[in-house]
């Protein structure tokens, strides 16, 4: 019996569509119980993560049930973030707290749902205490993980308009008193929290 | 190996052109395209030999090979070029080992050459053995099998966006320096092409019976400002050129920087 | 570890293709040990119909060889190869990594594209990385396909290789003099064969 289970367990193993008793029996030498086999081997797949399951009339080996989750294979794709997700969260990174209106004007022009939605699922950012201004707007700041992410102690460590110049990534001369204030009237009342202004004095 | 198996080839300087080797050439003649190539043909003459490959008379070899090509020929049966490179360089090979060695001369000795073809004969022989047994194994989708169902697998993609703070500061940089700075880019309507002013001076050139100042051609509105009117008079002129070329003006200049004047061909 | 060997079984099943340890555990929970799962399972399936062999890097679950006349339902019937294709293959197979002209040169004949065409096709030999030898040849070796396919663990199981290494027989050996190869006529494109057994020393 233990020759005629090894048989069967090859014929359902390597069968393309479940077999039935019959069809198995005929491949085996005769004389065979393939039906007894299969029970040997119901028994011997108990609790393993491969069984042996009735399927109508015939027999197939399938895993076990509870093991589905192994047979999805997670694919990660690295994409670099878009220009304009870039420079809202450069923008939000500079002048946190800062609310969408004054990414807009920043920017010069409008922040789409999606981009701020995307940074937020990314936690680099997360919305920051409201404005006292008119409407109460919300605002924006980076997170930990943003601070992670680009190797940074604060948001203060960014450099300042100067070391961008030195580093030869501003090619002109900011415009003299174009702080990035970034802000309408509605903000003046607000002194900003972090102080980050005095790194963009030139 | 080298030497010691071409010994046996030395008993003289007579040719050993037994009956049984023109013989088994004939054989072998008849089934020419079944040989791939002069190596598989100098194996299968080889084992007439009925001696182990490390034991192979390379002169006698060389003599069965050569009879063969003179069979063929004889038969006027067409050889592929290699069989005949084959032919002449185991001539060539006979010839060293029959006679005594030349200290004088270059190159690698008649022995040398015997043993590097044994060699050959010996390698492509042992390639058999082995593509044989390979062949042979247990394999797959015939003694042994895989999984008959194999399940899906199902994918599930993940995107991580990601980006440095290199692109970050220079994110910023480009939003704070957007005013002041943008990338040079020609500023097309200063600009006069020569497309243009082709297009004008061919509406305008039926008329200029006489000869006239290239000056004249030019569009009013690019005659006041000095930007306009030098990038207009350089296509201008460019576009006279242009029309000398196809044969339709002539053009003169009287004297260095006086006016470049031109007129219809007739 | 019945778990983990649970959850190997159950991948090794579901997949037709052999599969490896970092694979495996790219599916299973984080700190799994499918090296030590895998091991137990071979040792589980040993003397079973169905068993568990290394193909390479990776493991792949087949039937065992002796029931393979059960199976004859199942034979796909596999495209004839040719003599030629036959000796390429071995020639490969115990020379790799083997550039076309090495092949020629031990053939004594012109190797077709199609004969290299169809083994690549059929995917039991691919492209390796090119010989620092002048014109920079492409070699061929074997794949995982190969090994799966021949029931082998490693290119060094082939049947004989030791005793053929042994006796010298897997050297290229350059010709003394100018020895007709019988590629010199067709493959000019192909660096001269000549001077190139220094690289082939293992």
């Amino acid at each position: 019996m233990a020759e005629q289970e090894r048989m069967c367990e090859a014929i359902l193993f390597a069968t393309a569509e479940p077999i039935t008793i019959r069809e198995m029996e005929a491949r085996m030498p005769h004389g065979c119980d393939a039906a007894e086999a299969v029970q040997h081997l119901r028994r011997r797949y108990e609790g393993r993560g491969v069984q042996l399951v009735k399927v109508g009339d015939a027999w197939a080996m399938r895993t076990a049930p509870d093991l589905g989750y192994l047979m999805q294979k997670e694919t990660v794709e690295t994409r670099k973030l878009s220009r304009a997700a870039i420079e809202t969260l450069a923008i939000i990174a500079y002048h946190q707290p800062v609310t969408r209106a004054e990414i807009e004007e920043i920017r010069g022009v409008s922040v789409s749902r999606g981009t701020v939605d995307q940074l937020l699922e990314m936690e680099w950012i997360r919305f920051g205490r409201r404005k006292m201004t008119p409407g109460r707007p919300v605002t924006f700041v980076v997170t930990q993980d943003f601070l992670d992410h680009f190797g940074l102690e604060s948001a203060r460590d960014l450099p300042g308009l100067k070391e961008l110049r030195a580093a030869g990534l501003l090619e002109n001369r900011a415009p003299p008193g174009d702080l990035p204030t970034g802000s309408e009237a509605e903000d003046e009342d607000e002194p900003d929290p972090k102080g980050q202004d005095e790194l963009f004095k030139d | 190996m080298g030497a010691s198996m071409v010994d046996d080839s030395f008993e003289g300087p007579e040719r050993v052109e037994r009956v049984a080797d023109r013989m088994a050439a004939e054989a072998l003649i008849v089934d020419v395209d079944g040989f791939e190539g002069p190596l598989d043909l100098l194996l299968t003459l080889g084992r007439t030999q009925k001696v182990d490959l490390r034991q192979i008379s390379v002169l006698q070899l060389a003599q069965q090979y050569l009879a063969f090509v003179e069979k063929a020929k004889q038969l006027r049966i067409e050889l592929a070029a290699d069989y005949l490179v084959m032919a002449a360089w185991l001539a060539f090979l006979k010839s060293r080992l029959l006679l005594p060695p030349d200290p004088a001369e270059e190159g690698p000795s008649g022995e040398e050459l015997a043993a590097h073809l044994a060699f050959q004969l010996e390698r492509l022989q042992a390639m058999r053995e082995a593509a044989a047994q390979l062949m042979g194994r247990d394999r797959l989708g015939r003694d042994f099998f895989a999984r008959g169902i194999p399940e899906d697998i199902t994918r599930v993609r993940k995107v991580i966006y990601t980006a440095t703070l290199l692109d970050l500061m220079q994110g910023y940089a480009r939003l704070r320096t957007r005013d002041e700075f943008r990338p040079y880019a020609m500023d097309r309507d200063a600009l006069f092409t020569m497309e243009q002013a082709l297009d004008r001076m061919r509406g305008l050139i039926g008329f200029a019976g006489t000869w006239t100042d290239i000056s004249s051609y030019l569009p009013d509105a690019f005659t006041r400002d000095p930007a306009r009117r030098r990038s207009a008079t350089a296509s201008t002129f460019a576009a006279s050129l242009e029309l000398v070329k196809e044969g339709r003006v002539e053009i003169r200049q009287a004297e260095h920087f006086a006016p470049v004047e031109l007129r219809r061909k007739e």
